[in-house]
């Protein structure tokens, strides 16, 4: 057993599994772990990009906020229930809006910075 | 497939977007870099969708139908619409992250208080900027009927709709995922579409870009906590990335206008204590036509352009960048000083003179030109007004104080191009139009333009 | 119950469970990815850090690394048997000493960068 | 303690780790950084000591003894003895993430096969890291014997021992904790040490500071893999970054002697075919006397000097800081020009010049200060040597072909000071001692700078 989980007895374990499924509390801190080093790396980048690009990284990282589209896609498809999938089918529709438009009218725009290279 | 392979793919996907992102900290990688994030994109749609056994007739529909709607948005826009789109998009984000979460809460049958926790902010945030994205957007669009909405008591109104979201929010942690819980949270959603109506409709149409950038903070927070609901990383992941852009932007144009976010969010422009009245302070406009413009233009050896947000309003892009090439032509040196906030929108005129082909060697920064500005024969003030008005280095009382200008005042002659002597967004006189070396040509940027090219080319 | 986790039947988490806290597929990757954002934001800090800083660079990541300490602790003090506590102490003794000295080193030489300013 | 705030408190730690290293990017904030670092480092030791009921006395008696020592090692090394410290400082991290995964595997009754990878990994990489660095320290602090170590069928022997691991890891991953998985362990450690010894070994001393940036960026992977072991989130986190830390220093040293790193680790030194022979190199070289070098320092209005492993071995930085304060007290501008991989490790003639308190302004890069060198009257080349050997741009047959150098043979006027004619690390000769310009001033470094010193005090 390894020296964390030691911590926790096995009842707890398979209590939490009894549960089904209810984020135990491991996972959760490990996903503020992940959120927090992501946004580390996001200043760390961001900084780094110079004003000429600012509109392009606007509609760029706005593109990427239309990563819902993954929850979407799972609402949309899951389950048996009507009203969550259509609550998950109208999110397809507005994420995959975000994510094809911002990326292509962001390719549109840089092109036309590359083009004088 | 197996879960692990789904992580990894999400993995996967995550660094796309991080390279993506690096990609675009150089014009010349910026494109490769735009076309790893959709990579990165694809990847994690394509595993979700034969990750686990879903139903696809609703799924394709959404794609269809979205790609469709999304393809035809990217096509047919207008450079100078780009602020309003990125609106548009961002309230779509946000909308999905919060329909996401309540499907979510409608399909399980128990969850943890961190889950709740997560649902619940997960639907307010999303809520907050998909109404707060209409509202920017349609200010954007300049309708009239916004502009007259007054909130009474504004602040107690919203921090009443923010108490009462807390307060929903805890009552959900207690939750048990029965009927009761849904309805906190759809109460909740409602409550903070409410918030980002009345947390918007009062902030100047001028300051939309701020709102902006900080909404498109807000849809990645959204899709942040959606991550935090489905357990997901990759959702986690880049909501944060585009949550660090979106602040950094914002701290970038508060910073160029020398104003705290608060006082663009809250603040009450033009209440400045500055006695200066636009009668006294034009008093010596002296103004100028084409042929004379083009006079002066002939004997100069250094010309700097000064594009500000008139430029956006008079598509005249295509037109300035055809002078620049005359002048070029010419041996003229051009550049074009672009302050950070002209326009309306970070680096708006950067993609407006690229998108009318000037290479961006002549797009110069702010502080690299100023140091140059009294080397310019010539100095063209083409749509802007606030980035060139010296009250902001002179007059510690005006709107602008402090705010970092481009010293367009110190070159040999400066030309202002705008159709009046209206003020620019911060409603205050500009001594720049009536001073010694200026001369105002008053008239549609890209007609004034265009005439100076004539007259250049019939002389 | 969560989307990703709905793939696995309940069945498995508690078979997992009476594994006694083997780590379950979902928390590898997790740590997997905490990793690699880890070396990103890295690679982002430290090709900040300017030459004249690469040697006091240099004995303060070597310090860092002594982090093992945490690993060692908890070897040191916890179970029955002697043997891995003894082990857990060499390691606490040489991870100590890394830690310490490292730390100290930099502090001393950083200090003699400081003293112009 | 609850299990959620350990974490807590180990992501705490975590950020304190990055946002020291993100202090150690400019001079002014490193001290913090560093203090940053160690809380860090603190509040992870405390956290671990109060989150789990453990038996204290083994722990107290470990922390007491580390403490002592390392803090002995601190105060007492010298500037000069940076490199040899580091070495053996990583070989006791190694040392430790070995261990705690042995000790780990005997406290465990079962493990999953990711756990057992894990810990094989943690095993190898620490226990290469250990005796690797122990090697390395050895050779820094110039043992005769291990000069004289050869071994067979080099190659063959590694490639032998990394399979061996490999095929006990895969043993091991298949493993039920019992018995037979513990000695697949120690199998696994015990070849890693020799594995350290052989890769090591015959690598030439100078490149030893490679070796050592490239087994600190081991030392932290074998964290991070003990950081998998235990599902420890600040062991993985500090562990890569110190893995990162590690492999951009060894390739900016690679970068700047323009060699690739299977070349340093494998490489062959000195099979150039180059056919440069010493004697006719050094036919017309010119030697000079301290009292030569003051009268030509009292006319020179601007003075380079170039320092390399020879200062250090001297100790001379403190006597050269002296020289230099006598030069800017009589208005001469005295500039330090810093090769980046001059002395044995990186940055390493910046720490021993601050140790002798001159400003760092003073200390110019190479790239910065190459373009001036023809406007230097005088360049002091103090111990260095093939940081400035003019071959590495004449000649393409040379060991250091391409290798960047500073231009030291562009001055007015070179002195060179060290004791013979004898080469530097590349072992090869060097024209600029030759050179029309140059004057050789063949001494002790320490010594050389104070003769100089006494002579421009006398004059
Ligand atoms: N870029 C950003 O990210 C951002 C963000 C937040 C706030 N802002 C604010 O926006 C302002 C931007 O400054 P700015 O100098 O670019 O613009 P501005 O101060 O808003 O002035 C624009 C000027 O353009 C003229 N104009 C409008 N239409 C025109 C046309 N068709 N032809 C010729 N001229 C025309 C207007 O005068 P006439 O009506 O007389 O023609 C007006 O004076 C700053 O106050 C800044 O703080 C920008
Ligand atoms: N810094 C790093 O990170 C790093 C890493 C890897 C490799 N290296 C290698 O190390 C070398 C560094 O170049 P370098 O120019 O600094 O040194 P170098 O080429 O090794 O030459 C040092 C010179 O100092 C002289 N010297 C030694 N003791 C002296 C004393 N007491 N007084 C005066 N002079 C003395 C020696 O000549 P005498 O014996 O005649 O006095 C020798 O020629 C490069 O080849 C580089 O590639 C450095």
């Amino acid at each position: 057993m390894n020296f964390l989980l030691a911590t926790e007895p096995v009842a707890k374990l398979v209590e939490t599994s009894t549960e089904a499924a209810s984020t135990s509390a491991d996972t959760v801190m490990l996903l503020l772990t992940v959120f927090v080093l992501a946004v580390f790396i996001g200043v760390e980048v961001i900084t780094k990009i110079p004003p000429t690009l600012h509109t392009p990284l606007m509609s760029g990282s706005n593109a990427i906020s239309g990563i819902a589209l993954v929850g979407a896609v799972l609402a949309a498809g899951s389950g048996d229930s009507m009203l969550p999938k259509i609550l998950g089918c109208v999110a397809v529709t507005l994420a995959t809006i975000n994510v094809v438009g911002g990326f292509m009218v962001t390719h549109r725009m840089l092109g036309m910075f590359r083009r004088k290279d | 497939m197996d879960p692990r392979l789904v992580q990894l793919a999400y993995l996967v996907s995550a660094v796309l977007f991080i390279l993506g992102l690096k990609g675009l900290t150089r014009p010349r990688s910026a494109v490769r870099g735009n076309l790893l994030g959709a990579c990165g994109l694809l990847v994690a749609v394509v595993v979700t969708l034969f990750g686990a056994g879903l139903d696809y007739r609703l799924i394709v529909g959404g794609l269809v139908v979205g790609t469709v709607i999304g393809a035809v948005f990217a096509i047919r826009v207008q450079m100078t619409e780009m602020p309003q789109m990125v609106a548009l998009f961002n309230g779509f984000g946000g909308a999905a992250s919060t329909l996401v979460a309540g499907a979510n809460l409608v399909q399980t049958d128990s969850f943890g208080a961190d889950t709740l926790v997560a649902t619940a902010l997960s639907g307010m945030i999303g809520a907050v900027t998909f109404s707060g994205s209409l509202i920017a957007w349609g200010k954007l669009k300049e309708f009239r009927q916004l502009e007259e909405i007054r909130i009474p008591a504004q602040q107690i109104v919203n921090a009443l709709l923010v108490l009462s979201c807390v307060g929903l929010t805890v009552f959900m942690a207690n939750g048990d995922g029965s009927t009761m819980t849904v309805v906190a949270y759809w109460g909740i959603s409602a409550l903070a579409l409410l918030l980002g109506v009345t947390l918007v409709v009062s902030i100047g149409g001028a300051d939309m870009p701020v709102v902006i950038a900080l909404l498109n903070s807000y849809s990645g927070l959204a899709a942040a906590a959606t991550g935090f609901v489905l357990s997901n990383t990759v959702l986690i992941i880049s909501g944060s990335l585009v949550g660090a852009s979106g602040l950094i932007l914002t701290r970038i144009m508060c910073v160029a206008m020398n104003r705290s976010l608060p006082n663009v969010l809250f603040g009450t422009m033009g209440s400045s204590g500055s006695t200066l009245n636009a009668d006294d302070v034009y008093a010596n406009v002296k103004s100028t036509s084409a042929e004379e413009v083009a006079m002066l233009l002939e004997v100069a050896n250094r010309v700097v352009i000064v594009p500000g947000y008139g430029m956006a309003v008079a598509q005249a892009q295509h037109t300035v960048s055809d002078l620049r090439k005359i002048l070029v032509a010419r041996q003229v040196e051009v550049d074009f000083a672009i302050h950070p906030v002209a326009g309306r929108m970070p680096g708006h005129m950067n993609v407006l003179l690229a998108e009318a082909n000037v290479p961006y060697e002549a797009l110069r920064e702010m502080d690299e030109i100023n140091p140059t500005m009294e080397q310019a024969d010539v100095t063209i003030v083409l749509g802007a007004n606030d980035v060139v008005n010296p009250l902001a280095r002179t007059d510690p009382q005006s709107a602008i104080a402090g705010m970092p200008i481009i010293d367009a005042d110190k070159s040999r002659t400066v030309i202002v191009i705008k159709r009046s002597l209206s003020p620019g967004f911060a409603k205050i006189p500009n001594p720049l139009f009536a001073a010694e070396n200026t001369l105002m040509l008053f008239e549609d940027g890209r007609k004034a333009i265009q005439d100076i090219i004539n007259a250049l080319n019939e002389s």
